[in-house]
C-alpha cells in the first residue's frame, strides 16, 4: 500500500531522515514509536508532501508519489492529522467539519458524514456554531479527528491522536480506527502512548536517529524487551496502561 | 497549622453562556502533588488560567501562603513563587533553547537594574545546561526552540518551570507527546524535586499512568464543578468518575 | 563569529570611520554625519522592532523632539551639553507614553497608532508656532563649542557625532546583551509565557518604547546642530518610515543592521545619482526584491550567498551520541 | 441649520469614500490576514490607468474604465499577489507589511516619474449637478457612493460567510498550513482575495477620483485615513469599514466646521488611540477569542 | 576653468515636484539658449542637477554638494523652508543665489547672496489691497488658505493688510495641505457670506477648493494671489475655475509681451506643456546670471553680489528678463505684474499694476 525507499531528508541544511524505508500493507494498523525528536513527524510530513526530500522515494500502491503536493495526496485518498493544534481559530466548529470535505465532489455526502461524526463526538454537535479557537485542548482535538474523518480516505497518516484527549476519548479514537480498518482503511500512527496502541496495531515501528530501527508485528514489539527498556518507560511487560 | 500553599475559593467563570468553572474551591498544601483530571471541556485551564491571573475570574478568590492574591498580574505572583506551564506549546521559538531556559529564572535573580548592570546570563547559565542535560537536550542547547520537535518542546517547558525554584507550580498536561522513558524521568524528577524542596506541584494530565503514581490526592472536575476528590485508589474505583472521564 | 574575531572586526570599523572623511569634501562628510545620525535613531528602533517586536513608526516624532528641545535650549543661550539631559529625558517620558497603546495592541495597528502620533506632533510642533517657530521652523542653532575643541567646521563635528555615536552603541550593546534583552526578545516571542515566568511584559514594553525613542531623541539633539535648521516638515511620518526601513534594510534584530540600513538609505541616493529621479523607485524596488530572498536584511546576505554556493549538509546534532538501539 | 446640514451630508458623502477604500483593507484582512499599507496608492493608481488609456491609445472613457479595471486586476492582483505577496507571506506577517510600504513608495514615485507629478482632471462617471437637500447641497455622485460602499459592504459580508469559497479565504488566511493540508488551493484562494481587492480598489479609484483629482501622492493620506476607519470600525468585520469610514468623513467635517482647522488633521488620530484604549477590537469587531 | 558651473538645486522629487521640474525645466530653456549664444564669459555654461526631495535637510545638503563640485551660482530653491537652510550655506561659501521662494523671511536675514526671482508675499499681497479697497469696494472680506509656510506667510500679510486697509477679516478659514474635502470650508464660508475671499493655496488645493465652491454655489468674488488662476488650477477645476481673480507677477498669459510669448511657444514645443510661472522665474534667474557676471566681467561671486543690489535691468536692452526689473539692496526684487481672471476657461488679463 505504502512504501518508503530509503528516504534522506529535513530542514534547510540538516538532514534529518537518515533513510527511512518500511512498507506497510493495506487494510493494517501501524503505530510508529521511538524517542522525541526522532523524526517521526518527519517521516510524515515527507509521505505528505510537506518536506523537501533529498533522495528516496514514496510509493503509494506501487506509484511514485515522491514530491506530491498536499492537495494531490488528498486526491489520493490521503489524509493527515498533524500534531499539536491545527483548527481554524475564526471559523465555527461545524465550518471546521465542512472543510475537511472541502476537496468531496459530493458535498450532500460530505453533510451526512459531519451529522455521523458529530453522534460520535457529542461534544462537536453541543458546540456546533462556536468559533473553534475557544475550545478546549482537547475538544479543539476532537475536531480535528473528527474532520480527518470526513473524506473517504484509503490512507490515513494520524500523528498522536491521543495528546490532550481525556481517557475514553482515546479509547473512542482507537475503535473507529480499528472500526476503519475493518472497512479496509489503510492507518500510520504515531503514539506516544505506545503501549495501548501497540495493544491495537497490527504492526510497530520503532524510528531513532532517522532511521527505521525495528519493524515488526506489533505484539512482537510490546514484548521485546530493549524496546520496553528503552522507549516505553521501562516497565517492561507492567501493568497495561490505563485509558 | 500553616496556612494553605494554595487556596482557591469558589471561582467562577463563564464565557457567553458557557459556565466553564462553576464555584470550585480546594485547598493545596505544602509538598502535595495534586492531580487535577476531568473530561475534556470541564474547565481545568480555565482554572489555571484564573488563578494565575492570565484570565479575570467572575467570582471567587485565590490565596497563595494565606494571602489573597486575586487579580494580581501573573507576573507578579510568579515572584511570589508560582509557576505554571501551559498546555499549549509556549516556548519562546527564535530563542536557543538556553535562552528559553535562562530566562525562566532570570527574573527571580537581582532587582530589575542589577539584571542591566549584571552579567548577561544573570549567573544562571550552570543551572539551565544541568537541566538540558537531565531532559537529554544537550545536543540542541544552541539550536532555535521554535525547530525542536512536539515533545522536545514540551520537555523545555517542563524544564522552565524548574528554573526559578518555585513554591508552587501547577502544570498543564505536561505528558503529553513525551515519550515514555523521558517521562518517567520527568515523573523521578518530580517527585524528586517535591521530597527535597517541599515544592508544591498541581497537575492536569490526562495520562492516567503518571497521574495515579505521581499524585498524593486527586480532584476530578466535570462541567466545572469538582465531581470527586481522593486519593488515587479511591479515585479510580469511583463509578462517577469512570462514567465521565475514565471509561470502561 | 568568535570572540576574538568580532573584536577585530569591530575595531576595523572604527578605524574606517575615522579614516573616511579625511581629505573628503564637505559635503561627504556632510552625508557621514548624517549617516551616524539616522544610525543612532535606527539603533534606537532596532531596540523596539527588532529585539522587542513593538513595530514603531513614530521614530521621527522622537527626533523632532529631542531636535526642538536643544534647539530651544541652544538658541536661548544654553550649552548643548546641557540641553541633552533634559532633552533625553524628555523623549524618554514621552517614549513612555507612546508605549501605552502597545500594552493593547500589536503589530499593525501598532503601526498605525505610532504613525497618528507622529502626525500628532507634527501638527503640535506646526501649529503652536509661539514656541516652535511654526512652519518656518527654527534656524541657525549654534554647533557645540567644548573649549579646545570646537565643532563649527564639518570635519570636527564628524568627529564629535562619531563618538556620540560610538558611545551610544556601546550603551545599546550593553542593554541589548544583559537580561533585559532577553526579556525584550522574549516579549517578541511570546508575552503571555513570559509574563508567566516573571517577566513584567507591562514595564518591558514601556521600556521598550522609552529606550528606542531616547536613541531617537539623541539623533535628534545631534540633526539639530548638524542642519541648523529645523522644521516639522522634517520629522513627519515619511521620515520615521525611512528611518523603519533602514532598520529593516539593515536585518532587525542584528546588533549591526541599523548601520548598514542607514548606511544604505544615505549613500543609496549617491551610488544611484546618474539615474536621476528614478532612485527611489530603484531603492524601493530593491527592497521588496531583498524582503523576497533575505528577508532577515542585508545582514543576512553572506550567510544566503554561502549557503547558496558552499552549501553545507549537517548532521543532526544528536547522531554522534549513538542510537539506543542498535 | 443649513451649514449644520451641509456639513453633516458632506461629512456622510466623503465618509462613504473612505469606507470604499477602507473595505479593502478588511477585506485583505480577512482573506490573507495581512494589512496593504499600500492600499491608499493602490487607489490612486487605477485611475492613472483609465488616463494613460485615454491619452495613450485614444480610448473614449467608458472603454478606458473597463480598460483600466482590467489593469488594476493584472496589475494590483494578479502581479502584486505572484511578485510580492506569495513569496513573502512565508516570512511572516510583519515582513509582508513593510514590503506592502515599499511598494507605495514604488507605485508612487512611478507614477510621479512615468506619468506626471502634477494633479491631472478625471473626468465624472455620474453626473455632478447639485441636488438640493433643505438647503445643502449634495450631488448625484455624492449619493452613488454611498449606496454603491453599502452594497459591497453587504455583498462582501455574504461572500465570505456564506459561501464555501469565502469561507476557505478566510481558512486560508487564518491557518494557511491548515487549510493546505485539508486541500484547499491556498494559492487560489490567496489570488481571489488579491484581486477582488484590487477590482475593489479600482472602482472606488474611478468613484473618487474626479473630486479628489488624479496625483501620485492622493494614496497618502487617504490611505491612512481609510485604515484608520477600519480600525475604528472593527477590523475583522467588513461593516466595520463602513462604520468607521462614515463616523470618521463626519466628524472630521464637524470639526473642521465647528472646533478648529488648525487640528482638524488630529481628529481621526485622537479618535483611533481613543478608541484603541476602550475597545480594541473596533466598535463593530468582535475579539479574536482565546488566547491561553 | 572650461565651462561655468550652474547648480541647480530643487524639489525634483516629493511633494514639491511639480514646481521643481517647471523650475528646472525653465532653466534648461535658458541654459540651451544661453549656450547657444557662447554662454557666459565665452565658457559654456553646465547646469548640475541636485535634488532636495523636499527635504530642507537634503537641499542643505545638495547646496553643498553643488558648491563642492564647483558652481558659481546657485539656482534654487522654491520652497522657502528649504531656501532658508541652504542659503546659509551659499552665503558661508560667497556664492550667488537666485531663489523661487516668496517667503517674507528670506530677504530678511541679511544675507547678501540671496536674491528673488519673483516678489515676495509681502509685495505681491499688498498690490492687491488696492484691488480690494478700490475695484470690490468690499468692507468685510474672508480668507481661505493652506497652512502651510507657503500658505501661512500670504496670509499673515494679507491680514496685516486688511487691517491697515480697514477691511475687516470675518472668517479665515485653514486648510490642510493635500486636503481633498473642502464641503466644510466652503460651509463656513457661505455662512458668513463676506463681500469677496481671499484663496491662498497651491494649485491642486485651489482647484478642489474652486470645485466645492461651485458646488455650494460660493456668490462672492474668489481673489488670489499667483495660482489661484494658473493653468493648472483651471485645467483641473473645469468650469468652476470660471470668475476667478488674481494677482500674478509673470505669466504665460500675458502673451503681450514679447519675451513671454517667445519663451512660452518655445516651452511648449519642448515640453508639451504650458510653462508655470515656477518655469518662468528659472528661465529668469539663469538669465540674469548671465548677464549681470558679463557686467561684472569675471566670475567673482562678491563681486556679483554686489552689482546685484540695487541693479535695475530693462527688458528693452536685456530682452530675456522679459519685464523691466529691480533688485533692492537685499534681494528683493520688482517689477510689473498683472491682474489675471478666469473667463470661459482661460485666464486673461484684466489690467496690469506697475512695480511696487
Ligand atoms: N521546522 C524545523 N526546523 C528545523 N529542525 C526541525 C524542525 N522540525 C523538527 N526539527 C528537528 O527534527 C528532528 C525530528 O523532529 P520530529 O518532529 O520529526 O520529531 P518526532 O519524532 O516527531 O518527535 P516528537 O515525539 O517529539 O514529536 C528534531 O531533532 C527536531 O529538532
Ligand atoms: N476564551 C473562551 N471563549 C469561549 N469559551 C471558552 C474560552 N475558554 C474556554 N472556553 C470554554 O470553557 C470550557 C472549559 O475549557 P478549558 O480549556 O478550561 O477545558 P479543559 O478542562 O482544560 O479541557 P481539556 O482537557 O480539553 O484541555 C470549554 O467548553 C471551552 O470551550
Ligand atoms: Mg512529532
Ligand atoms: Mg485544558
Amino acid at each position: 500500500m505504502l512504501e518508503l525507499k530509503n528516504i534522506y531528508g529535513g530542514y534547510g541544511k540538516i538532514t534529518i531522515l537518515n533513510g527511512v524505508s518500511f512498507s506497510i500493507p493495506k487494510a493494517s494498523i501501524t503505530t510508529v514509536i521511538g524517542p522525541n525528536g526522532a523524526g517521526k513527524s518527519t517521516v510524515f510530513k515527507a509521505i505528505f508532501g510537506l518536506l523537501d526530500i533529498q533522495s528516496g522515494q514514496v510509493l503509494l500502491d506501487g506509484k511514485d508519489v515522491t514530491g506530491n503536493t498536499p492537495r494531490q495526496m488528498i486526491g489520493k485518498g490521503v489524509t493527515y492529522v498533524p500534531q499539536g493544534r491545527n483548527v481554524v481559530p475564526q471559523l465555527s466548529v461545524y465550518h471546521n467539519l465542512e472543510l475537511g470535505g472541502i476537496t468531496a465532489t459530493d458535498q450532500e455526502q460530505v453533510r451526512q458524514r459531519i451529522e455521523t461524526v458529530m453522534d460520535q463526538f457529542p461534544m462537536l454537535r453541543q458546540f456546533r456554531d462556536r468559533k473553534a479557537i475557544e475550545l478546549s485542548g482537547g475538544q479543539q482535538k476532537q475536531l480535528e479527528v473528527a474532520r480527518a474523518l470526513l473524506l473517504d480516505p484509503k490512507l490515513i497518516l494520524i500523528d498522536e491522536p491521543s495528546i490532550g484527549l481525556s481517557p475514553n476519548l482515546v479509547q473512542e479514537v482507537f475503535q473507529t480506527l480499528i472500526r476503519l480498518r475493518d472497512r479496509g482503511v489503510t492507518i500510520l500512527m504515531v503514539e506516544q502512548n505506545a503501549r495501548s496502541a501497540l495493544a491495537m496495531s497490527d504492526y510497530g515501528l520503532v524510528l531513532e536517529l532517522g532511521q527505521t530501527r525495528m519493524h515488526d508485528e506489533a505484539a512482537k514489539l510490546l514484548a521485546d524487551p530493549r524496546v520496553g527498556q528503552l522507549f516505553l518507560g521501562g516497565h517492561v511487560g507492567g501493568e497495561a496502561a490505563e485509558g | 497549622m500553616n496556612a494553605p500553599v494554595l487556596s482557591v475559593r469558589n471561582i467562577r467563570k463563564s464565557f457567553g453562556g458557557i459556565t466553564a468553572v462553576n464555584g470550585v474551591s480546594f485547598d493545596v498544601h505544602k509538598g502535595e502533588i495534586l492531580g487535577l483530571i476531568g473530561p475534556n471541556g470541564s474547565g481545568k485551564s480555565t482554572l489555571f488560567n484564573c488563578i494565575l491571573g492570565q484570565l479575570p475570574p467572575d467570582g471567587g478568590d485565590v490565596a497563595v501562603n494565606g494571602r489573597n492574591v486575586s487579580g494580581m498580574r501573573a507576573s507578579d505572583l510568579n515572584k511570589l513563587g508560582v509557576g505554571r506551564t501551559f498546555q499549549q506549546l509556549s516556548v519562546f521559538p527564535k530563542m536557543s533553547v538556553l535562552d528559553n531556559i535562562i530566562l525562566a529564572g532570570q527574573e527571580h535573580h537581582g532587582s530589575m537594574l542589577s539584571r542591566l548592570f549584571g552579567p548577561g546570563d544573570a549567573g544562571l547559565t550552570a543551572e539551565a545546561e544541568k537541566l538540558i542535560a537531565f531532559f537529554r537536550l544537550t545536543h540542541l542547547r544552541d539550536t532555535l526552540a521554535g525547530s525542536l520537535s512536539y515533545g522536545q518542546q514540551k520537555l523545555v517547558d517542563a524544564a522552565m518551570a524548574f528554573m526559578a525554584g518555585p513554591s508552587l507550580v501547577l502544570l498543564d498536561e505536561p505528558a503529553g507527546g513525551v515519550n515514555l522513558t523521558m517521562l518517567t524521568g520527568l515523573k523521578d524528577r518530580l517527585a524528586a524535586y517535591n521530597a527535597e524542596h517541599g515544592t508544591t506541584f498541581v497537575v492536569i494530565e490526562h495520562n492516567m499512568e503518571f497521574v495515579m503514581s505521581l499524585c498524593t490526592r486527586i480532584i476530578v472536575l466535570a462541567e466545572g464543578s469538582i465531581i470527586a476528590e481522593g486519593t488515587p485508589e479511591e479515585i479510580r474505583a469511583n463509578q462517577t468518575v469512570i462514567d465521565a472521564y475514565l471509561g470502561g | 563569529m568568535t570572540d576574538r574575531r568580532r573584536t577585530f572586526f569591530i575595531l576595523g570599523l572604527l578605524v574606517l570611520a575615522i579614516a573616511a572623511p579625511i581629505g573628503q569634501g564637505n559635503y561627504i562628510i556632510y552625508v557621514l554625519t548624517s549617516w551616524l545620525v539616522f544610525a543612532i535613531a535606527a539603533m534606537g528602533l532596532n531596540l523596539t522592532l527588532g529585539y522587542a517586536g513593538q513595530i514603531s513608526l513614530a521614530q521621527a516624532s522622537f527626533m523632532a523632539i529631542g531636535a526642538y528641545v536643544t534647539s530651544l535650549l541652544t538658541l536661548a543661550g544654553w550649552h548643548w551639553i546641557l540641553t541633552l539631559p533634559l532633552a533625553l529625558t524628555a523623549c524618554f517620558v514621552v517614549g513612555l507614553l507612546l508605549g501605552y497603546p502597545a500594552l493593547r495592541v500589536k503589530g499593525h495597528f501598532l503601526a498605525f497608532v505610532t504613525l497618528a502620533f507622529n502626525t500628532l506632533v507634527f501638527l503640535v510642533l506646526r501649529n503652536e508656532d509661539w514656541l516652535t517657530g511654526g512652519s518656518y521652523g527654527l534656524v541657525g542653532m549654534p554647533r557645540p563649542d567644548f573649549g579646545l575643541f570646537s565643532t563649527m567646521k564639518q570635519l570636527h563635528f564628524y568627529y564629535f557625532t562619531l563618538g556620540v555615536t560610538v558611545l551610544a552603541a556601546l550603551a545599546m550593546w550593553g542593554i541589548v546583551r544583559s537580561p533585559w534583552g532577553r526579556a525584550f526578545k522574549a516579549l517578541r516571542e511570546n508575552p503571555i509565557r513570559a509574563e508567566s515566568l516573571g517577566v513584567d511584559t507591562r514595564r518591558i514594553t514601556l521600556l521598550a518604547f522609552a529606550i528606542g525613542s531616547t536613541f531617537g531623541g539623541l539623533a535628534g539633539t545631534l540633526i539639530a546642530p548638524l542642519v541648523q535648521f529645523i522644521e516639522p516638515g522634517s520629522f513627519g511620518v515619511a521620515h520615521s518610515l525611512r528611518i523603519l526601513l533602514m532598520v529593516v534594510v539593515g536585518g532587525s534584530g542584528y546588533f549591526f543592521g541599523p548601520f548598514l540600513g542607514a548606511a544604505v538609505v544615505i549613500l543609496l541616493p549617491e551610488v544611484l545619482r546618474f539615474t536621476e529621479g528614478y532612485y527611489l523607485i530603484i531603492y524601493s524596488a530593491l527592497v521588496i526584491v531583498m524582503l523576497v530572498f533575505v528577508p532577515s536584511g542585508l545582514i543576512g546576505v553572506w550567510g544566503k550567498l554561502r549557503e547558496r554556493f558552499w552549501p553545507r549538509h549537517r548532521l543532526r546534532a544528536d547522531m554522534k551520541e549513538g542510537a539506543g538501539l542498535k | 441649520m443649513s451649514q449644520f446640514l451641509q456639513v453633516l451630508l458632506s461629512g456622510l458623502a466623503t465618509g462613504s469614500i473612505y469606507a470604499l477604500v477602507a473595505i479593502g483593507f478588511t477585506l485583505v484582512w480577512q482573506a490573507a490576514q495581512t494589512v496593504n499599507f499600500a492600499q491608499g496608492e493602490f487607489v490612486m493608481l487605477p485611475a492613472f490607468f483609465v488616463l494613460a488609456g485615454m491619452s495613450l491609445f485614444g480610448l473614449p472613457f467608458w472603454t478606458a474604465l473597463l480598460f483600466g479595471l482590467a489593469v488594476s486586476v493584472v496589475v494590483l492582483g494578479l502581479m502584486f499577489k505572484k511578485l510580492v505577496a506569495e513569496p513573502i507571506l512565508p516570512h511572516g506577517g510583519i515582513t509582508l507589511i513593510i514590503a506592502t510600504m515599499a511598494l507605495g513608495i514604488l507605485l508612487k514615485e512611478s507614477v510621479k516619474e512615468f506619468y506626471s507629478a502634477e494633479a491631472q482632471p478625471f473626468p465624472s462617471i455620474f453626473p455632478n449637478d447639485p441636488i438640493n437637500v433643505f438647503g445643502a447641497v449634495l450631488s448625484m455622485q455624492d449619493i452613488l457612493n454611498l449606496v454603491l460602499s453599502l452594497a459591497i459592504v453587504v455583498a462582501l459580508t455574504l461572500f465570505l460567510n456564506r459561501t464555501r469559497t469565502g469561507r476557505c479565504m478566510q481558512a486560508t488566511a487564518q491557518n494557511p498550513a491548515v487549510a493546505e493540508i485539508l486541500g484547499v488551493n491556498v494559492k487560489r484562494m490567496i489570488l481571489y482575495a488579491f484581486l477582488i481587492n484590487a477590482a475593489l480598489a479600482a472602482l472606488a479609484s474611478f468613484l473618487i477620483t474626479p473630486v479628489y483629482l488624479a496625483k501620485f501622492s492622493n494614496g497618502e493620506t487617504l490611505g491612512l485615513i481609510a485604515f484608520i476607519a477600519a480600525i475604528v470600525g472593527g477590523f475583522n468585520q467588513i461593516r466595520g469599514a463602513l462604520v468607521g469610514g462614515l463616523l470618521i468623513g463626519v466628524l472630521d467635517n464637524l470639526t473642521a466646521a465647528y472646533v478648529t482647522a488648525e487640528y482638524r488633521a488630529a481628529l481621526p488620530l485622537v479618535l483611533l488611540i481613543g478608541i484603541i484604549l476602550v475597545r480594541p477590537q473596533g466598535i463593530m469587531g468582535t475579539s479574536e477569542g482565546r488566547t491561553v | 576653468q572650461e565651462t561655468v558651473k550652474l547648480g541647480m538645486v530643487a524639489e525634483l522629487s516629493g511633494p514639491g515636484a511639480p514646481a521643481g521640474t517647471n523650475w528646472r525645466d525653465g532653466i534648461k530653456i535658458a541654459a540651451e539658449e544661453i549656450n547657444a549664444e557662447g554662454g557666459i564669459l565665452g565658457k559654456k555654461i553646465e547646469v548640475g542637477e541636485y535634488d532636495t526631495q523636499t527635504d530642507p535637510q537634503v537641499s542643505r545638503a545638495m547646496v553643498q554638494k553643488a558648491i563642492d563640485d564647483g558652481a558659481y551660482a546657485i539656482l534654487g530653491t522654491i520652497y522657502s523652508g528649504s531656501t532658508m537652510v541652504n542659503m546659509l550655506v551659499a552665503q558661508q561659501n560667497s556664492i550667488p543665489q537666485f531663489v523661487g521662494s516668496e517667503a517674507p523671511s528670506i530677504v530678511e536675514k541679511g544675507n547678501p547672496f540671496v536674491f528673488r526671482t519673483s516678489s515676495g508675499a509681502q509685495k505681491g499681497v499688498p498690490a492687491l489691497t488696492k484691488y480690494f479697497t478700490d475695484t470690490l469696494k468690499a468692507k468685510k472680506v474672508g480668507v481661505a488658505w493652506l497652512n502651510n509656510e507657503f500658505g501661512k506667510g500670504g496670509h499673515d500679510v494679507f491680514v496685516e493688510e486688511m487691517k491697515k486697509a480697514g477691511i475687516e477679516v470675518v472668517i479665515d478659514v485653514a486648510s490642510e495641505q493635500a486636503q481633498t474635502d473642502y464641503a466644510a470650508d466652503v460651509a463656513k464660508l457661505k455662512e458668513a457670506n463676506p463681500e469677496a475671499v481671499f484663496v491662498y493655496m497651491n494649485q491642486e488645493e485651489s482647484a478642489r477648493f474652486l470645485i466645492e465652491a461651485k458646488k455650494q454655489g460660493l456668490a462672492m468674488p474668489l481673489v488670489g494671489e499667483v495660482t489661484l488662476t494658473e493653468a493648472k488650477v483651471v485645467e483641473l477645476a473645469g468650469a468652476a475655475a470660471d470668475g476667478a481673480i488674481a494677482h500674478v507677477g509673470v505669466t504665460a498669459t500675458a502673451t503681450e509681451v514679447p519675451g513671454i510669448a517667445a519663451f512660452t511657444k518655445k516651452f511648449e514645443e519642448t515640453f508639451k506643456r504650458k510653462p508655470t510661472h515656477d518655469a518662468i522665474k528659472g528661465y529668469v534667474g539663469a538669465w540674469t546670471t548671465k548677464y549681470v557676471t558679463e557686467m561684472v566681467g569675471e566670475l567673482d561671486g562678491e563681486a556679483f553680489s554686489e552689482k546685484m543690489r540695487g541693479l535695475c535691468l530693462k527688458a528693452a536692452d536685456y530682452p530675456k528678463i522679459l519685464l523691466d526689473t529691480c533688485w533692492d539692496d537685499r534681494g528683493e526684487m520688482s517689477r510689473p505684474s498683472f491682474m489675471v481672471q478666469v473667463k470661459d476657461g482661460a485666464p486673461v488679463v484684466i489690467g496690469t499694476l506697475p512695480a511696487n
